[in-house]
């Protein structure tokens, strides 16, 4: 147990004396510059404490010289932003739809508004540019479920599709296998005749049957043609364009127990213009009428 | 001596907690409890033997040791 | 002091003793205003406990550990406000145990993303997120699908998060099975649910069985959507 | 089993030092530290290219992430720290360990049992949902066993030591045992669904959960891998380099004011949330002002150095070390800078974090682990050095630059992250969507990948070194001997 303090020949500072295994300790005085610049921290420290809410006593808090609240500078700073736009956005909210296409400064506005608010909120299920997805129609295209003028897509992005919001658009496909409507193989016989539409069946394959059926039951809401009924909400079938993957087996599987797509309503979301820009957003993607 | 007294106490412990384990094997719900539960009792029981098997193994130097010394050729 | 410093090195207990006070300090004076500052938790309308299949989905959002890729916390920035709605109040976690604000965003904050895409859409992205977003990182949650929700102690979950301060009531308790069965089929009369718990959102799951992604569907669809903002302002929710 | 070491210049009568547990846990360290690393390759290919998880759910990014952190921290940085506390605390203290061969075998084992119990837990699905904290409360209590019978041994081989002053890295083991334990009981107070089932529910909620957990996630930083880390350079240093420690009145004063202002930094992970404001403040004030504590403990082991800087050259264990302690430097002033409000808002949430940790884990804690390792297998299995000096230096060379590429690249990503989330255009609308950001960083998930696969590959080089080290003759005199060796005594 040797406590004799000895001095270091390389540094020429005193040890301490004492040895654990073989290690010494120098008695070096702490660095000026380490305790200046931990002072200093301190101090800087402290004044942070007296500008910033900071100190908790009991029940409350310091609040701070500067009266600083991170809640209300986040809100200060929307509103900073908003500013940049702010004039234009009221503007494109108090002008009908129709109109702010022909402003192009306001259009230009809304068209930047509007592609950044699709790519955070509607990219996901629509996909890039609109390009859509299984279920999820293309906006990019010519054809339209409810509606492709832009007042029809400010309706829909603003109240939604099966939405639940009061004004939502609204249709009901019925279940015409699991309600028994339908046998499974008139539905075959539907799916062949439907198929005829989107390229699946051949020439030599005999539809009469499968047309009987659609004349009965599907008609009134997919027209004769397959033209399909925007107000009733049924989609074309005589295009190649449609929601479904364009097998045959989607097609039974619709009739049999059909999946209805749900839009949620927007309006809870993003504010009147923002709506109206994401729809001129979406009518510029290339499908809009 | 202090050695034993300490593989006792050890023992005893590592017991506990294998009958606790035991205890939860039996009991579990879930397939993460039967795991837990049966590896804890596992675990206790060879770690006790080997405590066991340790002693043993010590007394048989200590033997052969004492041995030796008597007999340095056999 | 460095003459005393040889009293507190020479006595392992003094030493262990004086570790304990200086590590209690900054512990202590943080943690405990948290309880006693009242305006820690913001009063609000609308926090509800989640329902039965919430809080079950909750449970698989846990265990999935979907919380080291997901935040759900908007920061008081002007930019996460205007990404992803209102800044999260410590009101619309106070019945979440654990908390999952997070600490990495390696896929897009869900602190509000109820109410954001229609349930058919959690299930598409959920089995395959590919699918729907080529771009994205996230792993297959198809076998969520697949699984049958195993809630047999559903009641007990429900009693110890009560003991823990989730305000259930003994009539939430009692129809904890009922609740969750019927949030989980989209057929099923939602009325009593409704009641129980305002905006549960029926998911439409098989009519069969409950489903792992069923109960994870659910919980999506409430995170965000319960605190009601119409009543609020800036004043009301200064902490 | 256990080797003695004549006392060299104490004149201390030789003790019989208890080093097979030491020698077990080193081994532990080092398969661990493989597995840490190779779990982390994984992951950061699944987020490269997710589709490498293969569909398995068990190794999806969710459940096998906590696999990574908890074998990086607590069985690779857990098993390292436990080997060389037991090692110093028995020379520094000239004592053997205290609580016989069992309680440390018990220690051992039931440490190992845990990791174990730990890992398959995550893969099965089973956490706590709380980072670093992941296992369910039936873990958390057999942890908290073996750590009681941790601190029984540690304090009580302190407690006999024949030197009558207790030695800095033993303060620092001691604050490390002590808060470890403050810390994991406080965070796990849960509430299990029954006793049979391993789900539980923390008795906290939401901001109070919050800041619990970020008072425990922040001090296992702390404590964990700063106090107990720091505890192996204080021998490791002034032992390889052979010269006195720099400041004995630093590390006095380090000591304290780490210790004291650690425990206040958690809040800056919780910044801008929905933690009251004067919570945040505290946590930015105070990691500033631990800017200096922590820089305490670089200076004393870097300045240790002075008059043997030469021995850099010569020994790969020391290298390790001291480089270590400039990573250590680094990340913890990198560290105060992102807790300041005004950086957090851009670095949080983002791949900055992450750079961050692993040049604190890779840089510090893995390179002062593998210099303790590179020091403590010849020691512990006598042998007179090192099998070979030059796949050392390999595996420096090769870490280091893994090191550089994953900070690097996490760095770039992080503020790519960051400022792209905050961009908006001339017109004040937001200039990115989220998932732009996700596509703009691929490119750094590859290197990052790349910077990771070099730091294993380093890690396996050393395993093979080591292991052709274990093998080598006792005394090999074509090798020259280790600069730190202890002395060799008969078993």
């Amino acid at each position: 147990m040797p406590t004799k303090i000895e001095k270091d020949s390389h540094t020429g500072t005193e040890t301490t004396g004492h040895v654990w295994d073989g290690i010494r300790e120098l008695n070096t005085p702490l660095p000026k510059w380490w305790l200046y610049v931990f002072l200093a921290t301190v101090v800087w420290s402290a004044g942070y404490f007296l500008l910033y809410p900071s100190i908790p006593l009991g029940g409350h808090y310091w609040k701070g010289l500067w009266g600083y609240s991170s809640r209300g500078d986040a809100m200060a700073g929307v509103a900073a932003i908003h500013e940049q736009h702010a004039a234009a956005m009221e503007q494109i909210a108090k002008t009908p739809i129709a109109d702010v296409e022909k402003d192009p400064k306001l259009m230009q506005t809304a068209l930047v508004a509007g592609r950044i608010t699709f790519a955070n909120n509607c990219q996901p299920c629509h996909g890039q540019n609109g390009s859509g997805r299984v279920g999820y129609p293309a906006l990019g295209d010519d054809v339209w479920l409810w509606g492709g003028k832009l007042a029809d897509l400010e309706t829909t992005l603003t109240h939604g599709i099966r939405s639940g919001d009061p004004d939502a658009r609204v249709s009901q496909m019925p279940a015409f296998g699991t309600d028994g409507t339908l046998k499974p193989e008139q539905i075959q016989q539907v799916a062949d005749y439907v198929g005829i539409w989107w390229g699946l069946t051949g020439k030599d394959v005999d539809t009469k049957a499968g047309a009987a059926i659609y004349a009965e039951n599907c008609v009134a809401c997919h027209g004769e043609k397959g033209e399909g009924n925007r107000d009733a909400g049924a989609p074309p079938l005589n295009s190649k364009v449609h929601l479904l993957d364009g097998t045959r087996a989607s097609i039974v599987a619709q009739v049999t127990h059909p999946q209805m797509g749900v839009m949620p309503n927007w309006n809870t979301r993003l504010d009147p213009a923002t709506l109206k820009s994401v729809a001129l957003y979406v009518h510029s993607l290339g499908g809009g009428e | 001596m202090q050695e034993n007294l300490g593989d006792w106490i050890v023992g005893i412990l590592v017991s506990v907690l294998g009958l606790a384990g035991l205890f939860l094997w039996a009991g579990a719900q879930d397939v993460e409890m039967t795991i837990f539960g049966l590896a804890l009792a596992g675990f206790a029981v060879v770690f006790v033997i080997g405590l066991i098997k340790r002693h043993y193994d010590e007394k048989d130097t200590v033997h052969a040791t004492a041995k030796a010394r008597v007999n340095p050729h056999g | 002091m460095f003459i005393k410093h040889a009293t507190i090195e020479r006595n392992a207990i003094l030493l262990l003793v004086l570790a304990l006070g200086a590590i209690s300090v900054g512990g202590l004076v943080e943690i405990i205003p948290l309880f006693t500052i009242e305006t820690t938790v913001e009063h609000v309308k609308g926090m509800r406990p989640y329902t039965p299949l919430e809080q079950e989905g909750r449970d698989i959002y846990i265990r999935e550990g979907c919380y080291l890729c997901h935040s759900q916390m908007i920061r008081a920035l002007k930019d996460e406000v205007e990404r992803y709605g209102h800044y999260s109040l410590a009101a619309e976690s106070m019945y979440d145990h654990p908390f999952q604000w997070g600490s990495r965003r390696i896929g897009p904050d869900l602190a509000r993303v109820g109410g954001k895409y229609s349930s058919d859409w959690h299930y598409a992205h959920l089995k395959n997120p590919q699918a729907l977003v080529p771009e994205s990182l996230m792993p297959h949650y198809a076998f969520l699908a697949d699984s049958a929700l195993s809630y047999d102690n559903i009641t007990d979950k429900l009693h110890t998060l009560r003991a823990v301060g989730v305000p259930y009531t003994d009539e939430q308790i009692t129809n904890a099975r009922l609740d969750l069965e019927t949030q989980a089929n989209a057929l099923a009369d939602p009325a009593a649910l409704l009641a129980r718990y305002p905006k549960a959102v029926s998911v439409p799951g098989n009519a069969k069985t409950v489903t792992e992604l069923d109960a994870l569907v659910a919980y999506l669809q409430v995170l965000g959507t319960e605190v009601d903002f119409a009543g609020t302002n800036e004043e009301s929710l200064q902490q | 089993m256990a080797s003695t070491a004549a006392a060299a210049d104490s004149g201390l009568p030789p003790v019989v030092y208890n080093d097979d547990v030491v020698r077990k846990f080193t081994i532990a360290a080092i398969f661990w530290a493989i597995v840490a690393f190779l779990v982390g390759v994984v992951l950061a290919s699944e987020l490269a290219w997710p589709q490498v998880n293969l569909g398995l759910s068990f190794i999806n990014f969710g459940r096998l992430r906590p696999v990574h952190t908890s074998g990086a921290i607590f069985a690779f940085g857990g098993s390292a720290l436990f080997a060389t506390a037991f090692y110093i605390v028995q020379r520094t203290c000239h004592v053997r360990l205290f609580g016989g061969r069992a309680l440390a075998d018990f220690i051992f084992w039931g440490y190992q049992f845990f990791i174990v119990m730990a890992a398959l837990s995550y893969v099965l699905g089973f956490s706590q949902g709380q980072e670093y904290a992941e296992p369910e409360w039936h873990l958390d209590l057999f942890l908290t066993v073996i750590w009681v019978c941790f601190a029984i041994v540690f304090i009580g081989t302190v407690m006999m030591r024949t030197e009558p002053h207790i030695y800095v890295a033993n303060w620092f083991y001691m604050a490390f045992i002590l808060t470890v334990a403050v810390l994991h009981i406080g965070n796990n107070i849960a509430l299990p669904v029954n006793i049979y089932t391993a789900k539980s529910y923390n008795i906290f909620s939401g901001t109070q959960n919050a800041l619990v957990q970020w008072w425990y996630g922040h001090n296992a930083v702390g404590f964990f891998l700063t106090a107990g880390f720091l505890g192996m350079m204080y021998y490791f240093i002034p032992k390889a380099a052979g010269r006195p420690v720099y400041s004995y009145r630093l590390s006095i004063v380090h000591f304290w004011s780490l210790i004291f202002m650690y425990i206040w930094a958690g809040p800056h992970h919780l910044h801008w949330t929905a933690l009251p404001d004067w919570a945040q403040t505290l946590g930015m004030a105070f990691s500033i002002m631990l800017w200096m504590p922590s820089w305490g403990g670089m200076i004393n082991g870097l300045m240790t150095l002075s008059g043997a800087w030469d021995k850099l050259r010569t020994d790969p264990g020391l290298r390790f070390s001291v480089t270590a302690v400039g990573f250590y430097g680094m990340s913890t002033f990198e560290g105060p800078v992102m807790s300041i409000r005004s950086v957090n808002a851009l670095s949080h949430y983002t791949d900055w974090g992450i750079g961050h940790v692993h040049s604190g884990s890779l840089g510090w804690v893995a390179f002062i682990s593998f210099g303790a390792i590179y020091y403590l297998v010849p020691s512990l299995w006598n042998r007179s050095g090192l099998y070979s000096k030059k796949l050392a230096a390999w595996h420096y060379w090769i870490a280091t630059f893994g090191i550089v590429l994953y900070i690097s690249s996490m760095w770039v990503a992080g503020i790519m992250e960051g400022l792209m989330w905050r961009a908006y255009d001339s017109q004040g609308f937001l200039q990115y969507s989220f998932l732009e950001s996700v596509v703009a960083v691929h490119p750094f998930y590859v290197i990052r990948l790349l910077g990771g696969l070099c730091f294993l590959s380093g890690a396996l080089i050393m395993v093979y070194n080591l292991i052709m080290t274990v093998r080598s003759q006792r005394t090999n005199p074509g090798i020259e001997p280790f600069s730190g060796a202890m002395p060799v005594a008969a078993e």
